[in-house]
């Protein structure tokens, strides 16, 4: 087991790591940007060591500082966390070479899951199943007509240099496919000066589910059930649980099945997701995998009791997973909610600050990862979200009548959050009854900020 | 005046350090306060789901609260109005000795110290409340039936 | 289900019942005294109700008063937590007669426990075993010889009216029989006028093993397994585990099939506790029932998963227990430390005052029941007891590992804590290697103190 | 001096509200500082076991802590002996450009602006460190052969 590793992340996920390695015996040496020497990580931190001024590209991106200081302090692994350098390929790459170990799979791999279009192509091959489309640039509306007969409509012909929406045209039917390519055409030679298209399956209220995956260098691959991450502001997360009630049980284990198919083909090593479009006839499509451990990785761990953390490092050690798949069992519901500095009431603009007084709920069942303390600073420097407030319930209705409780509890003064909006949100009766997808927040966000400000209105009247 | 508005108040409140802000003009008053530093650091979490930022310290008055709805200490109130009779025990407070009896005072009443001024019912025993000094009754704080809890006011004795 | 109940306590335990009753949809009343309106508690419960003065025989102890208030507010049920008047038979009868709920178990059932001897006898009835020894009064030395020689040695002989350790005497043999009479009988007419002696095996380096029970009103019964509550400074708890790791897998069984039995031949109901004396040979002896939740409920709901509270108030509401003895499985090893506003370097004084700040720890399966935040205040007037650290890991000293961790994040400024304190025992070889019973902190006290002040200096110097 | 007279004078010191104190006898000296109030509420958690009352704003300084070693940010000791030099990224000093050669420059050498004055190796790569300004090496705060962290001060130059 490493005797020393460097935490190349801050805020709550360098407190995950920090606890995580004090209880394996590992000490810990926090790279920080000069804006971070104050934080709660860098006061349990075995050691801190600076590597650059406040905005990331100099600290949390700047590559040659992480390794120089992991090697400097005596080093002998860099947990990279979530975001900043986590899926870098070249940084693991590097770390690699230095002689150092990249807590997270190769560099290989990232670069492979990375690229998106040859991760596809496995898939499609180890049988995993891809959202239906054309194989490549599609020749003229009579192939796209052709190809959208056999996949099913609606379809979507979407530029390939595209982007922003941008050449994107939906087809409702045969009919309408005629239309849509010319006019995807036109504007893609205008906006990229490229008409190539392609088509693929437009996925109507779509799920996002993921799958938690652990392999390790044995070959061992163990999965640990699934997430719905569906709560989603503009492609952020914001509220996951475990497991996903939208599944029907035989979904579920087919779901399972292919992520176990998928982590297989690459014979992942590390902790990871495989990522899936669920459509709502109980179809599912691969999208991705992630290389990295995730915010929400906290879900799985509590339904399952498994510490996650805890197992990706063991696997960068070297050691094998500490249980087998039959010792996978999933309990309860849990869910997550993200706490961000930012003001829904104001297109959720990010609202760093001095967090003047912080009162976090506790209780049976209720987990808080955040490094936010009475006195802490939010820095405008990086991403908005403080903490995450966690909850498992024996079922979902119990999880979410929890979660409430929770958020009622929760009491940041200083920054404003998005707790009301949360705590909204688990009022409502969508998402109450299990009904949304990922347009969800969409659909919803305005309904759910009038009631916020109505509330206040009448609690002030 | 809008929320917006408001908010706006309460940021300069905070920026320039006042403790007391009020502002009227004929048809709206606001008025800002925050208590002293050492009770504002600790500044109780607020019930209900007002996580909202900054608005802990500096309350708008308007907002009623435990504390503003006549429950704080009794010697909040005594060099304001007079001298205030607080429950001695928590139960139902009751101005007559029965139900169609007179009321022992009402407002403008002069009382003497001692004299029984109301009852509390508490476990089917009745407590005579006596006034704490020689005076007159300035105004009531309790109605006939209401539940009191301890050390909440039932009326005020202003002496002469 | 009740609609409003009244919580007669305050500190973590109201705060632990009114997240219950939220979580239940219950409202809440928290009785205070006047020293407790702006607690943490106060602000979270759905109503407050003033029920006397600071002191706890005019507030907390107040039967009428809390009665009142709850009839006043219209309260269906009282919660007492533990201590003040949650074992008190002429509470829970008041409140019976007066028409609410007294959250636990009838009136009749405390005081059948509450009185040792009948509790002893019937015990004895029923098959469960208690601490041998003489029935009734001694005659003379000869009869204590023919007891001791049938239960063994050592013995103790005590005095009926005893009390402080006077009139008291162990004999090691049977030589020693005459003596220790004489010697306690000539002590005890001195100290109280009342000669009359008793005998009872003297149960050596003894661990104190108590079995969480729920009984509803259906008669069923059920055990959740044992804590081991050895460590105690004084005769109060200080560190809870569970499981206990001195029971062989036959012992443990036998212990919860006894604690099974005591609680049938009462026909239990709600939630408590039957607790006993093991010797190092694993012979357990029943010394008495309790009748309310226990400060240390917690370690048990960490290893089975089971909400106690919520099951105390449920069955209080004449609903079912909400699972099966089969149901009821332990996972893991928890450990609860109980923190202290004291300064254990000054024997242990307690040190009211006020919380200037608290960073409370957190993470996966690490727990926090308190009250305190940053800006509050201990009172002088109440238990020093100010929260409860709660920890699981797959093993006992994954347990330990994790409790280390939790208790180093801990910071508490304005007030001294035992946390340092309870750090040392942390590490300390013995408890590490679960090498402790009831006499553990009378012996090793000094001990740890020395290294606590000890490591100060050096981090001075 | 014992714990307890240290504990004592941290209680005096607090009592008095003072923010700043020390006393020498010769043989041992002790110093309290606080913090100006605003940073003195959110206390930053205490690393180790240190729950300790009241220690949390006065620190006594002979606790060597990240903030006292040198590593606070280089303006704070620019008034009082020089300019600082700090490194510009982190990795190994070196003061001289070879291991067999002269340093760089020594405590007293005059140096220009712009002038090198040693080196930082990362990733393999040497970075020449240029002189601030103009002046004369009044001390060195990193050996030859340390690891030094972003913003680490290197060496004083005092200005002539």
């Amino acid at each position: 087991m490493f005797k020393k590793i460097l935490i190349a992340n801050r805020g709550e996920i360098a407190m995950r790591i920090i606890r995580c390695c004090q209880e394996m015996g590992i000490d810990t040496v926090l790279a920080v940007s000069e804006e971070d020497r104050d934080t709660l990580p860098a006061q349990f931190a075995t050691e801190v060591v600076c590597v650059g001024p406040a905005r990331a590209k100099d600290s949390y991106l700047n590559q040659n500082a992480l390794i120089t200081c992991a090697l400097g302090t005596g080093c002998e692994a860099i947990h990279p966390g979530y975001g900043f350098l986590s899926e870098n390929a070249d940084f693991a790459e590097k770390v690699e070479k230095s002689g150092l170990t990249f807590i997270g799979p190769s560099s290989e791999m990232i670069r492979l899951a990375g690229d998106k279009e040859s991760a596809r192509s496995l898939m499609k091959k180890s049988g995993v199943p891809v959202v239906p489309g054309s194989d490549g640039i599609l020749k003229d509306p009579e192939e796209a007509r052709e190809i959208a007969e056999k996949i099913g409509y609606p379809v979507l012909i979407k530029a390939s240099a595209g982007g922003g929406g941008r050449g994107m045209r939906i087809a409702q039917n045969e009919e309408e496919i005629e239309n849509a390519f010319q006019e995807a055409q036109a504007e893609a030679l205008a906006a990229f000066g490229n008409g190539d298209l392609y088509l693929e399956k437009l996925i109507l209220k779509p799920h996002h589910i993921e799958v938690q995956i652990l392999g390790d260098h044995d070959g061992h691959i163990i999965q640990l059930g699934e997430r719905d991450c569906s709560m989603q502001r503009r492609n952020q997360k914001l509220i996951e649980e475990a497991p996903a009630v939208v599944l029907s049980p035989k979904t579920r284990l087919d779901i399972q099945r292919a992520a176990l198919k998928a982590a297989k083909a690459v014979r992942y090593e590390s902790a990871g997701t495989v990522e899936f479009v669920l459509d709502p006839s109980g179809k599912f499509y691969f999208i991705e995998m992630n290389t990295r451990i995730q915010v929400e990785h906290t879900v799985t761990e509590m339904v399952t009791g498994i510490d996650l953390m805890r197992e990706q490092i063991r696997i960068a050690a070297g050691l094998p997973i500490s249980f087998k798949q039959s010792e996978v069992h999933v309990n309860g519901h849990a869910i997550e909610c993200r706490i961000n500095a930012e003001n829904p009431a104001n297109n959720f603009a990010p609202c760093p600050g001095k967090v003047s007084f912080a009162h976090l709920p506790a209780g049976m069942n209720v987990r808080v990862e955040s490094a936010i303390y009475s006195g802490s600073r939010v820095s405008p420097y990086y991403d908005s979200m403080i903490g995450k407030v966690i909850v498992k319930g024996g079922g979902r209705l119990d999880a979410i009548r929890k979660m409430r409780v929770a958020l009622e509890e929760m009491t940041i003064d200083g920054v404003t959050t998005n707790t009301d909006f949360l705590y909204l949100i688990m009022h409502e009766r969508d998402y109450v009854r299990g009904d949304f997808d990922t347009s969800y927040l969409k659909d919803h966000t305005d309904k759910i900020l009038k009631w916020d400000s109505e509330s206040k209105k009448r609690r002030r009247a | 005046m809008t929320i917006q508005e408001i908010e706006e108040i309460m940021g300069a409140f905070e920026k320039h350090g006042l403790t007391e802000f009020s502002y009227a003009n004929g048809k709206e008053s606001i008025k800002l306060k925050k208590v002293e530093r050492e009770q504002a650091i600790p500044a109780v979490p607020a019930v209900g789901t007002s996580a909202q930022g900054g608005t802990a310290a500096a309350d708008v008055e308007t907002i009623p609260s435990a504390q503003a709805a006549g429950k704080t200490a009794p010697a909040a109130a005594k060099s304001q109005e007079g001298t205030p009779l607080t429950a001695p025990l928590a139960g139902v407070f009751y101005r007559a000795a029965k139900p169609d009896e007179e009321p022992y005072v009402e407002v403008g009443s002069e009382v003497k110290k001692g004299q029984t001024i109301g009852l509390i019912e508490a476990m089917k025993m009745m407590s005579e409340i006596p006034a704490p000094c020689d005076g007159y009754v300035a105004s009531f704080a309790a109605n006939n039936g209401d539940f009191v809890e301890y050390g909440q006011t039932l009326l005020v004795i202003k002496e002469k």
